[in-house]
């Protein structure tokens, strides 16, 4: 029975609070809250992603778009016109479903590797968007000067504020997640995945719930994008191109892409593998990193979030 | 089980930490650097890298500066923003540094500029364009920022003025897709009525293409006087190639001056015959004339470059030498102050670097004019000469 | 007429199903009676599964029409078939591998609860008091079907035999009006079968009507009202049991095939 | 200066875009090889092509071996890369969903784009055109001679392939893989030995796609990616697992890539070949010649 226990998110969620101010009494480490922001603006994508394609089965190589397409509407909605980042973040989420639909409508009927490649066109389709309607996106130099996030007059200003934004609004998403997972809506998306004829014969409506999933994980990454853009203050295309959407792919491989546990692993592991830990091979980065990659691929099938079980397995006997 | 999952995460995140962290070196000048030395702007930081450790490695070997060495942090962005925000944070948080060279990428330059703003640190970027260091909104200069690199509008300003010349009014203009070719195309529609030039063809393309024929195939069809390519990386190369396939050898050709590197040239196997070119000293140091003001740091820079990497410099790299040697300029005058760093910065004048005598003030934060910074180049006989 | 003995759940009206040039039914007609254990037989290839799959909604008739408690169903989707009563198994054992015995049947409520996707997220009131519904109903399905103390195993580690009663089991908790079952007897021992026999007649039992594939010739004659064989696509006898065994058109489409028909 | 009609311009387009796709066409074909016998989508195809280039340059251009023996040579030895491909990165995955088996080849392209890097650096290279640069003019089009060589290529690796699949045993045997390869291994043909053989094979094309591309277009240690990521548009487009597909898929591709780039906006060509592709998709799911029956049986 799939039951996910408490426990371990209590401890994951008291480790989030404490860790900025572990890091602070560590020089060494003193940037990581940083890192975690990005982490968990990642986590958002792979909680998404996650859903999309651990339990529904659907292949999407262009969760980069939704992503862009959240920091771009943030973007051009508070530097052109000076609406509140609010008002944008939700507006983002608004087309970024509707995006959603309209792509998810006719690609979805797709399977297996025409799905991928559906979603990998779209997403290189908005990719070119990005990068040659200058007169909105800046073009490949981006767009500056984009608005922080405050909220009643509080400012998210530092690190440490932005931080504990990002990861409450994390928590929330994989709480949603979790619940949606273990409920009626979850069952019918884990039965598709493993045959889409036994679901509807249950009465599964296949298409609508494929389409509500992939709307939801792209809900997720256009917060993502606001967030990331209102933190940064600046976006350039190269961000969403079709390498993050891969990357994306890697990070829910690396964590296992059968628990949303591995969503969040692999989303943290990527960023500070790619952030910080791999620059010390320095020309050889690119080569370790796809080591590990190959490494977990072949001898943890269920990613990281599989060592438990393996451990378990090794005890048994 | 899992509880004990994440302790496991927990110490691998401190243990990995603690040891890749930096080690504490004492009476030193730390210099920051974030280039993207990987990636797709690997044409711009990997030889800036180089030309910064050998530039480095010169300084301390000579004694250092006042004394004291020079040390020299790089980072690489991979052309990626949030990379790159996050090593500029870290090398004024972590590394505490005195000053900064870098980014790489205009775009990645823009993004730092509000952190090195809001933490009073010394930006000295290696990208072009004037948004780096112009507020558009209040037409003033950004307090901590520099750059070194001509701007884009002054090589287009220098192709333009080299076809007035020639009588040249027609034109086409072909341009990548990435930063570099949209900043050049946009200054190239821009500057074009001023000369009283009118572009017939407005094309593009992509970094990874593999054949252009398609886009010069309707540049023919327009029959222009010019054409200029604006772009980088082996994509100028094969436009060039195209084009000489094409039979247009009658059509005069400008590359960019993302041109500047001798491989380039070898690489369009014949095709860069006549083709014309701005660009900075460092570039064409034998073409120089004697009296050049920068003919003896480009002659110098170029020797010791072959010499270290066994390869031809690049432009790019010259922007790292002129950016490190301002910096250390004002280290060995002022010391590590950053406010006193920014203030040396500001007022010097008549540094005479690789890509021209640099005349700071506070009303320009580059310190160029393109007259200075770019000699107009023709390729003759394989190689470079001054085109008058 | 009487309206009550001759009332017909499942009606098929001249259906033609193709595939490129391939025809797999032709201009078939027959009625299902409501209550009734319907079986259809006919050699390999006959067309059986693939007319499970027009009345499913798998994929519409090329032609003509069907109609479930009179109302048409020919171009409904699956899941709105299984919304009106129609329930099935696969021939192929099609659980959800990556559930519990359990949740396969918790599935099979779905049809009949709402909740939505957002509804659930938050966890609201309303949705805790569903599942617990949904679950003590499974748990009633499964009581049913027998295999309460396995409900937690993952219906992976199942034996054919209790994959197959599983599958039944699920499809039971759309509480359908008819369910249509692709050789549930199909690779059973003995014991299995007679197990598997038992649990359609005792469906029947509930009133639910039943429309059986099957191979297995003694389980066909013993539980089955009436029997209709198709072959190639078309329907070669219709009757009860006794009249089906001494069809010399139905011994000839079998004749040197299989042995099971003794 | 000679009269360049609008006619003309038709033409160079559409012979710039049959060079572009055949070299689409090359990739779509390895795909389709290992695709068939193994139903993965070997990502690492385009990484193929980039060591074809840049070894062949090794051999060519700087160690000076003669065209007729760098180009075998070059051949082998990706063919080789191909072999460690399978025995590295895909035979030693213990339970090989279709998903990590594309995680695997990507992490391959990865390790084979940093190694190439380490190698060569990131510069690009040339290679002398096997014939000369000197163009020829035919019907108001410009033709550089490897532009013969890229097509030809295509047209003797098609019939080369026809040939192998259809009068070789081993060629059989690796058809009735692709069909089914259960049966086959019940026929006592080593489906192990066949996967292997099928990367062998596809490295091979995908170094004779480098090869002859580099003349006309270069060739630098990342440009593998993006050429996997058309050819694996084309053999969507022709239909996955069909030869004449991705042959007719890749052409399809860089021809409107050409004509969208010369007819309507060199900045979004790529987009149009993409939409193009959507749009066929969604109105055939499997493809302009894939068989819907055939990808029903395949699980991805």
């Amino acid at each position: 029975m799939l039951r996910i226990r408490k426990l371990p998110i209590i401890g994951f969620a008291l480790f989030i609070i404490v860790f900025p101010w572990i890091a602070g009494t560590i020089p060494a480490i003193g940037n990581y809250p940083d890192l975690m922001i990005f982490a968990g603006i990642y986590c958002l994508i792979t909680i998404g992603l996650s859903l999309l394609m651990g339990y529904a089965g659907q292949i999407s190589l262009g969760q980069a778009a939704f992503y862009g397409i959240g920091a771009y509407v943030s973007a051009i909605l508070t530097v052109h016109f000076g609406l509140s980042p609010w008002f944008c973040m939700v507006i983002g989420m608004l087309i970024a479903s509707a995006v959603a639909v309209l792509v998810g409508v006719p690609s979805l009927k797709l399977r297996g590797h025409y799905l991928a490649m559906a979603t990998l066109a779209f997403g290189i389709i908005v990719f070119i968007v990005f990068n040659e309607e200058i007169e909105w996106t800046g073009g490949p130099d981006g767009i500056s000067g984009i608005p922080g996030l405050s909220l009643f007059g509080f400012e998210f200003d530092t690190v440490l504020k932005y931080y504990y934004l990002v990861w409450f609004l994390v928590f929330a998403a994989f709480i949603f997640t979790i619940n949606v997972i273990q409920s009626r809506s979850g069952r019918a998306l884990r039965a598709i995945h493993i045959s889409e004829a036994a679901s509807s014969a249950m009465g599964v409506n296949v298409s609508r719930f494929k389409i509500m999933v992939f709307v939801y994980s792209a809900i997720l990454a256009s917060l993502a994008g606001s967030l990331y853009a209102h933190y940064l203050n600046f976006i350039n295309p190269s961000t969403f191109d079709l390498f993050f959407s891969i990357k994306l792919l890697i990070m829910i491989a690396l964590g296992g892409m059968h628990e949303v546990w591995g969503a969040i692993v692999g989303a943290f592991l990527v960023t500070f593998l790619s952030f910080e830990w791999l620059h010390f091979f320095e020309e050889f980065e690119v080569i370790v990193y796809g080591i590990i990659l190959l490494l977990v691929t072949i001898f943890l099938p269920h990613g990281l979030v599989g060592i438990p079980g393996i451990v378990k397995g090794w005890f048994r006997r | 089980m899992r509880m004990k999952k994440l302790l496991i995460v927990a110490t691998c995140f401190l243990f990995i930490g603690i040891v890749v962290g930096p080690a504490l070196a004492a009476d030193t000048y730390k210099v920051g650097a974030v280039f993207s030395v990987t990636g797709r702007a690997s044409f711009l930081g990997d030889p800036e890298k180089k030309t910064a450790l050998m530039v480095a490695d010169e300084i301390n070997k000579a004694g250092g500066i006042n004394g004291k060495k020079l040390e020299l942090i790089i980072y690489d962005d991979e052309g990626d923003a949030t990379k790159s925000t996050l090593a500029v944070k870290k090398l004024i948080n972590q590394d505490k540094v005195c000053a900064i060279l870098g980014p790489s990428l205009s775009g990645l330059s823009i993004a730092v500029v509000p952190i090195a703003q809001q933490s009073e640190i010394p930006l000295v970027s290696a990208a072009a364009s004037y948004k780096i260091v112009t507020d558009e909104k209040t037409g003033k200069q950004y307090k901590w920022v520099f750059k070194v690199p001509q701007s884009d509008s002054m090589a287009a300003e220098a192709i333009y003025s080299h076809m007035k010349k020639e009588g040249i009014t027609k034109i086409a203009i072909i341009t990548g897709t990435t930063g570099f070719g949209k900043s050049g195309r946009s200054e190239l529609l821009r500057l074009a009525p001023q000369y009283g030039i009118t572009i017939l063809a407005d094309e593009s393309y992509g970094p990874r293409d593999t054949d252009m024929t398609a886009q010069l195939t309707k540049i023919k069809g327009v029959a222009p006087q010019a054409i200029v390519n604006w772009s980088i990386g082996p994509t100028q190369v094969t436009v060039l190639r195209n084009y000489r396939d094409l039979g247009m050898t009658n059509i005069v050709f400008y590359q960019s001056h993302g041109f500047g590197s001798k491989k380039n040239i070898e690489l369009a196997a014949g095709a860069a015959e006549g083709v014309y070119t701005p660009l900075g000293a460092c570039a064409t140091p034998d073409a120089l004339p004697a009296n050049h003001p920068q003919k003896k740091v480009a002659v110098e820079y170029n020797k010791n470059y072959t010499g270290k990497y066994n390869e031809p410099v690049s432009t790019f790299g010259g922007h790292a030498w002129d950016a490190l040697n301002l910096v250390v300029d004002a280290l060995k005058a002022v010391g590590c102050d950053r406010a006193k760093i920014r203030d040396y910065l500001e007022n010097k004048k008549g540094f005479a670097g690789q890509h021209g005598v640099f005349n700071f003030s506070a009303n320009d934060h580059n310190g160029l004019v393109w007259q200075d910074a770019f000699n107009m180049i023709v390729v003759k006989n394989g190689d470079w000469a001054m085109a008058d | 007429m009487n309206e009550t003995l001759t009332e017909h759940i499942l009606e098929v009206e001249e259906v033609v199903m193709a595939f490129g040039g391939l025809m797999a039914l032709i201009n078939l007609n027959f009625q299902v009676k409501k209550g009734m254990i319907k079986a259809i037989i006919g050699p390999n290839g006959a067309g059986k599964t693939t007319l499970f799959n027009v009345i499913t909604g798998t994929f519409p008739p090329t032609e003509g029409a069907v109609r479930f408690k009179r109302q048409s169903i020919e171009r409904l989707k699956a899941h709105e078939i299984a919304k009106l009563g129609i329930s099935r198994t696969f021939q192929t054992v099609e659980l959800f591998t990556n559930m519990s015995v359990l949740e396969n049947v918790m599935v099979g409520c779905h049809t009949r609860t709402r909740s939505s996707f957002i509804a659930s997220g938050f966890r609201l009131p309303q949705v805790k008091r569903k599942e617990a519904q949904i679950r003590s109903k499974a748990m009633e399905v499964l009581e049913f079907i027998g295999l309460t103390d396995r409900s937690e195993e993952s219906a992976d580690s199942l034996p054919l035999g209790d994959r197959k009663i599983l599958e039944i089991g699920r499809a039971l908790a759309t509480e359908p009006e008819l369910v249509c079952l692709d050789e549930p007897a199909a690779g059973l021992n003995e014991t299995e079968t007679q197990a598997a026999a038992d649990l359609i007649k005792r469906i029947k039992e509930k009133g639910i009507t039943i429309l059986l594939v099957e191979h297995d010739m003694k389980v066909v004659m013993d539980i089955s009202d009436e029997i209709m064989v198709l072959n190639y696509g078309e329907k070669i006898a219709e009757g009860i049991p006794e009249e089906i065994q001494n069809n010399h058109k139905v011994i000839e489409a079998y004749l040197g095939g299989e042995e099971d028909y003794a | 200066m000679e009269e360049f009609s609008f006619a003309n311009q038709l033409f160079q387009y559409l012979i710039t875009g049959l060079t572009v796709g055949s070299v689409y066409a090359m990739v779509a074909i390895g795909f389709n090889i290992i695709y068939n016998v193994t139903e993965i989508i070997n990502l690492a195809q385009g990484e193929f092509v980039m060591l074809g280039g840049l070894i062949m340059v090794f051999l060519h251009a700087v160690a000076g071996l003669p065209l007729i023996l760098a180009f075998p040579i070059t051949v082998i030895l990706v063919t080789l890369v191909g072999m460690l491909l399978d025995r590295l990165a895909i035979r030693p995955i213990r339970q090989p969903s279709v998903l990590t088996l594309i995680i695997a080849t990507i992490a391959a392209s990865i390790i084979i784009k940093g190694t190439a890097m380490f190698i060569w650096g990131k510069d690009p290279f040339d290679l002398p055109a096997f014939s000369g640069r000197t163009p020829i003019n035919f019907l108001g089009a410009v033709i550089q001679p490897q532009y013969f060589w890229v097509i030809g290529f295509l047209i003797v690796t098609v019939i080369l392939l026809t040939l192998f699949f259809e009068k070789t045993i081993i060629g059989k045997a690796m058809s009735a893989c692709a069909d089914n390869p259960d049966a086959a291994s019940l026929m006592g043909i080593n489906v192990k030995w066949m996967i292997l053989l099928s990367f062998s094979l596809s490295a091979a094309i995908g170094a004779v796609a480098g090869i002859t591309v580099t003349p006309i277009s270069l060739m630098e240690y990342d440009r593998g990616a993006m050429l996997a990521i058309k050819g694996f548009g084309a053999v969507v487009l022709g239909g996955l697992g069909s030869f004449p597909g991705a042959i007719l898929g890749g052409l399809i591709l860089g021809t409107i890539e050409s004509f969208g780039a010369g007819l309507i906006s060199s900045g979004y060509k790529d987009a149009f070949a993409l939409i193009v592709l959507l749009a066929v998709l969604f109105f055939r799911p499997s493809g302009l010649l894939g068989s819907v029956e055939i990808s029903k049986i395949k699980r991805f």
